[in-house]
């Protein structure tokens, strides 16, 4: 069953005020993902894939094409249902150091989805954090410290145990890991294999490193100049 | 509980920070005196007895008298309420004012923003003074008026550093994450930018609260601030300048209290600012 | 012949109270015309290392040991000897290529002050020797004039490995050149870098965490873990039998080898574990791991590596 | 860079007209009714409702705001700002003969406070926690912390009524220059010194003095050549401000030692509460600041070469 279908999805950006030039960081994108799959998405940088990522998610609005998510289409949605599509596809992004609220603990930053989203009572909260810490194995004690106090692995870990809180079925992965050591790389990437066995999560992996996009993906798509070019 | 420990520990770490130690306690002890005033004065700060005019310091009268023969050490202690008053509302106001427009115009860009800063730019393209001595000569001489004056040509310097920290947060992931989970502008204004902005905030606020209070003791000096017989040290010092060559402890010691108030202002805000963040450059050029 | 020793380097700074133990006894040599990679995790020390060669820690830094440099410890210099020998012997490659450029000056002077300061050159003659260095790393030399924020990413790596081999030093030390930058351009540098240490028949220290570029450049590799070296060994044999464990895991890790995990974190360099380092997340614990800190010890073919599991053979 | 600079000046012209429509209202809500106050000035103060009522049509004060704004617009424009309503002299005259005073102050004390700040900043910034830095940073404290009027009161009474030396008050030669100088200078150096050494330190941590000592250079070398040309930026620029703001702004210091200047007249006018004056000078000063802002600006473009040349 396929989960995502996209349509000639297309995103120009102008720029300068008098000479109007258009720059297409999109320019007709066809992407189908099925439920439980993952679709690598590799290219030099500035090839575009990072700007489909973010016109998927509607953090960026598209110029043109049309967005299917799980039979609906979700290209012009708004309002509560829109707000309820954040609880279905989430986003990891490159730079762990930066993808926590430096003043917010780590407590608080899992809990932070689910006070959003109001899906959970006060005397629940505990117990809903400590499961999610078991699944990404991040232990307790870390739970009262600040983003600065963690390594860049325990901080993706902790992204990851936010996004599980809305248990989504779709989860964007924009270079995940290309800025964590080998070893903490491995597990990351280990860990997001198990979720999709265990959740049937499907994944958007962004990667310019080949290797790590084909250990990770069921299909690839090869991107250069807002254009996929190539697909195994 | 996690409110407390914080608070806890940034008094801890106050502790070692010598100029934060200092400052502090000195505007504690200020504040103490503005409170415990009419115990701590030894006479009445309006009675005037014209027999004991210009008395130079002396057991009855620790600081002397002034021209009309009231206490000037008492008349100290009583303007310590004003001094800090005006400092506090007003910083209190600015704050406020300038940090929501900060953040407003920091995280909306577009239009907002432009049509804030154009309005910052004006505001800032009067030198301090002048826009306030306008405004205090329309409206009048009066407490109310000094802080109304001073209030509208200071809120800028909060706008633009808070509009400054606001743009660099918004390149950071941890809002398009916020913005991903569908949270409201409001949540991610008040819940991700505000709590990154309070220290520098708090730095600033100490800062200007010194900046405040040379300015309304400023005013006063020109005779727009606040009137004689309030016991406010700018306009004691204003009256204490014709008697200067005979008795010059007229106007020595409300120059001395400004001055030390303002210091341990400063002295508190240069500690904080070394605890919490050294490398704050903008905040000095912003304040001054 | 060694080109430069390190014996037992202990290099301790205090942060927030805590004494971090950057480099906790490093024993390491540089062989003439080598290229030796220091392979570690972010967080593991080799940066610090790099830096305390060539003298360039801040001085609240609390350093002892030995570092011989053609007979002579370079840790008890006097501040002109050392600017000598760091102008003209010991090049550094420092890592952060955008941050490491200064934004006022441009590119050619930041190059030409090498030769003007060190060899007192004229203004013309040193601006000559720019051109052909710019031209040596692939960077028009017309380009000289400009300034760092024109530069790319790849382009300013390029303008830092020309200043690093301005004066032709005997060893040039290498902190992540190729960090941040998109596979074609690693590539092209990790071959420039190549061809110039080799036709110049100097030493080079590559500092870095991707094995990948390791593989590609290095005669010889010391892999650093929490504060120590615990394996060197030939590109071969670390490639095909590494020895510590710790070496077999980042091996392992990598996509062609299935991405296989180690649990844990590396250790914070405040408070590391007792006994090896690595015993909290090894595979083959024995009863001495926790207990007692491992030496190192030959192996039979030329390995030297810190573990209990080679003690009795 | 170009279009850095065109950005600015059009930033400018917007500047200046939100200034007019700031100056505009300052008079136009000044209390009292201003047909009432032109008319005591002209006819004395025995006067007939009707001559308040001819000088409020005559004047145009019973035509909506905006219309009255845009007739003082047109005036101001041909440089025409109208006469006081106190001396009825021509306000821009009057204005223009203060200038000198008011730039010979400025000049001398923005010169006064960079010779003592720039060098006091370096110094305490290079030679960090030592006995001179802990020394410059508590006299600028000092500085900072004393208000300027107060400072320039405790030099009239040390030079001038003890030593004899300068004058306590007035404008003429040199020597009347010399004690409000002093006090507006020693207490902007305060400022800067302290913004001069928080930029060096800045700068000094930066990862291109590790590339410089990296390069085998001297200490000297590194500072003059590499870090001082960054330091100095933020400096030049707070200079440039802070010469617009004395261009209008000593106001306290004028008065105390009646000196000559614009503000001392801003000042004066407002106690005359000739309101025309107030706002001719209001306008004089903000333009010229608005101005002395856009040439700081300009210059920085120049001196910084990341807006010299954009990236190609």
């Amino acid at each position: 069953m396929t989960l995502l279908s996209v349509e000639n999805l297309k995103k120009y950006y102008y720029s300068g005020v008098f000479n109007k030039k258009e720059i297409r960081a999109v320019d007709g994108v066809d992407i189908e993902i099925k439920s439980g799959r993952t679709l690598g998405l590799v290219g030099g940088s500035g090839c575009g894939k990072t700007t489909v990522a973010r016109t998927i998610l509607r953090l960026v609005e598209p110029t043109d094409g049309s967005i299917v998510f799980d039979g609906r289409d979700i290209t012009k949605l708004r309002g509560r249902e829109m707000k309820n599509l954040g609880r279905e596809m989430q986003i990891i992004f490159q730079n762990p150091e930066t993808s926590l609220n430096p003043r917010m603990k780590i407590y608080d930053a899992i809990l932070e989805p689910l006070t959003i989203h109001k899906l959970c009572s006060a005397d629940e909260e505990n117990e809903k954090i400590h499961r999610l810490i078991e699944i990404v194995n991040l232990n307790k004690e870390l739970l009262f410290r600040y983003p600065h106090e963690l390594s860049g692995g325990q901080l993706q870990r902790v992204v990851i145990a936010r996004i599980l809180s809305l248990n989504p079925k779709f989860i964007v992965a924009d270079e995940a890991t290309s800025m964590l050591d080998p070893l903490v790389q491995a597990q990351i990437l280990n860990l997001m294999k198990d979720l999709q066995e265990k959740l049937g999560i499907s994944y958007l992996f962004i990667s310019h490193d080949m290797d790590v996009v084909e250990w990770m993906s069921d299909e690839i798509a090869v991107m250069d100049k807002g254009k996929i070019v190539d697909w195994k | 509980m996690k409110k407390l420990n914080d608070i806890r520990n940034i008094l801890k770490e106050a502790g070692n920070n010598r100029m934060a130690a200092i400052g502090g306690a000195i505007v504690i002890l200020l504040v103490l005196i503005a409170i415990l005033a009419s115990l701590l004065s030894p006479h009445d700060p309006f009675e005037q007895k014209l027999e004991n005019r210009l008395l130079n310091p002396c057991f009855e009268y620790p600081f002397g008298t002034d021209n009309l023969g009231r206490c000037i050490f008492s008349r100290l202690i009583f303007g310590t309420r004003y001094s800090l008053a005006i400092g506090v509302v007003v910083v209190g106001i600015t704050a406020s004012v300038g940090t929501t427009l900060g953040i407003v115009s920091g995280y909306s860009r577009g239009i907002i923003d432009e049509t804030l800063m154009r309005i910052v730019d004006i505001v800032l393209a009067f030198p301090g003074i002048i826009l306030a001595l306008v405004i205090a000569g329309i409206l009048g001489p009066s407490f109310l008026n000094v802080v109304i004056a001073i209030s509208l040509t200071h809120w800028p310097a909060y706008t633009r550093l808070v509009r400054g920290i606001t743009l660099s947060l918004r390149e950071k992931e941890f809002i398009e994450g916020a913005r991903a989970l569908r949270a409201s502008n409001i949540y991610i204004m008040r819940r991700h930018i505000l709590p990154n902005c309070i220290n520098p905030i708090i730095v600033l606020a100490t800062l200007d609260i010194a900046h405040a209070i040379i300015f309304a003791t400023g005013l006063s000096f020109l005779g727009l601030g606040i009137q004689p017989p309030t016991p406010e040290w700018g306009s004691m010092l204003k009256a204490g300048i014709p008697y200067f060559r005979i008795s010059p402890h007229l106007t020595f010691f409300p120059g001395t209290a400004i001055m030390v108030t303002v210091m341990a202002f400063n002295f508190l805000g240069d500690g904080l600012r070394d605890m919490i963040d050294p490398k704050i450059n903008e905040i000095i050029l912003v304040s001054e | 012949m060694s080109l430069l020793k390190i014996q037992d380097l202990k290099v301790y700074f205090n942060a927030r109270g805590k004494t971090v133990k950057a480099n906790n006894g490093i024993d390491l040599e540089i062989r003439e015309n080598e290229i030796l990679g220091l392979i570690g995790e972010t967080g593991c020390g080799k940066s610090i290392l790099g830096r305390a060669i060539v003298g360039l820690l801040s001085d609240n830094v609390e350093i002892r040991g030995k570092i011989v440099y053609k007979n002579e410890d370079i840790l008890d210099l006097s501040e002109d000897r050392l600017r000598k020998i760091r102008g003209k012997d010991i090049g550094i490659i420092l890592q952060n290529p955008s941050a490491a450029l200064n934004p006022v000056l441009s590119v050619g002077n930041q190059i030409s002050e090498i030769y003007r300061y060190h060899e007192n050159m004229g203004k013309k003659e040193a601006r000559i020797r720019t051109a052909k260095m710019l031209e040596m790393v692939g960077i028009d030399p017309k380009r000289m004039h400009e300034y760092p924020h024109q530069f790319s990413g790849g382009m300013k790596q390029r303008v830092m490995i020309a200043m690093g081999l301005a004066l032709n030093p005997g060893l040039l030390i290498a902190d992540e050149p190729t960090k941040g930058l998109d596979p074609t351009t690693k590539d092209k540098i990790v071959d420039l870098i190549c061809e110039l240490v080799i036709n110049r028949n100097m030493s080079l220290l590559l500092i870095t965490h991707d094995l990948g570029v390791a593989e590609k450049m290095c005669d010889r590799v010391a892999v650093m873990y929490a504060g120590e070296i615990i394996e060197i060994a030939t590109i071969e044999n670390i490639l095909s039998n590494p020895q510590h464990p710790y070496t077999q895991d980042l091996l392992n890790s990598r996509p062609k080898k299935g991405l296989k995990p180690t649990a844990g974190e590396s250790p914070s360099l405040s408070s590391p574990p007792a006994g090896c380092k690595f015993h909290p997340r090894c595979r083959c614990v024995i009863g001495e791991c926790p207990k007692t800190h491992p030496q190192m010890i030959e192996t039979e073919n030329g390995t030297s590596v810190r573990c209990f599991l080679y003690e009795d053979n | 860079m170009l279009k850095y600079i065109l950005k600015r000046i059009f930033l400018v012209f917007f500047v200046v007209i939100g200034v007019t429509i700031v100056t505009f209202s300052t008079m136009h809500f000044a209390p009292g009714d201003p047909a009432e106050v032109i008319a005591v000035a002209r006819y004395g103060d025995d006067l007939t409702q009707e001559q308040i009522d001819w000088v409020r049509v005559t004047e145009g004060f019973d035509s909506p705001v905006y219309i009255q704004y845009l007739k003082w617009i047109k005036h101001v424009s041909r440089l025409d700002l109208g006469r006081s309503l106190v001396t009825s002299h021509d306000i821009l005259e009057e204005i223009t003969i203060r200038l000198p005073a008011t730039f010979k102050l400025a000049v001398s004390s923005l010169v006064i406070s960079l010779c003592i700040a720039i060098p006091a900043g370096i110094i305490s910034a290079v030679r960090k926690n030592t006995i001179i830095d802990h020394l410059c940073m508590s006299a600028a404290l000092l500085g900072v912390s004393i208000p300027n009027f107060w400072l320039g009161l405790l030099l009239i009474w040390l030079f001038s009524l003890t030593l004899h030396l300068f004058p306590s008050y007035g404008y003429g030669g040199c020597e009347h220059l010399v004690l409000p100088a002093i006090t507006l200078g020693t207490s902007m150096a305060a400022i800067t010194t302290r913004l001069t050494r928080s930029s060096m330190l800045d700068v000094l941590n930066q990862e291109y003095i590790v590339t410089a000592k990296a390069k085998g250079l001297d200490e000297k070398t590194i500072i003059l050549r590499h870090a001082l040309k960054n330091a100095m930026l933020p400096v030049i620029t707070f200079a440039g401000l802070q010469l617009g703001f004395l261009l209008g702004g000593a106001v306290i210091v004028e008065t105390i030692f009646a000196w000559p200047g614009i503000g001392k007249l801003l000042v004066d006018s407002i106690y005359a509460r000739d309101f025309a004056m107030v706002q001719g000078c209001v306008l004089f000063i903000a333009v010229l600041f608005a101005f002395t802002n856009l040439i700081v600006d300009i210059t920085y473009a120049f001196l910084d070469p990341r807006i010299r040349y954009e990236k190609t």
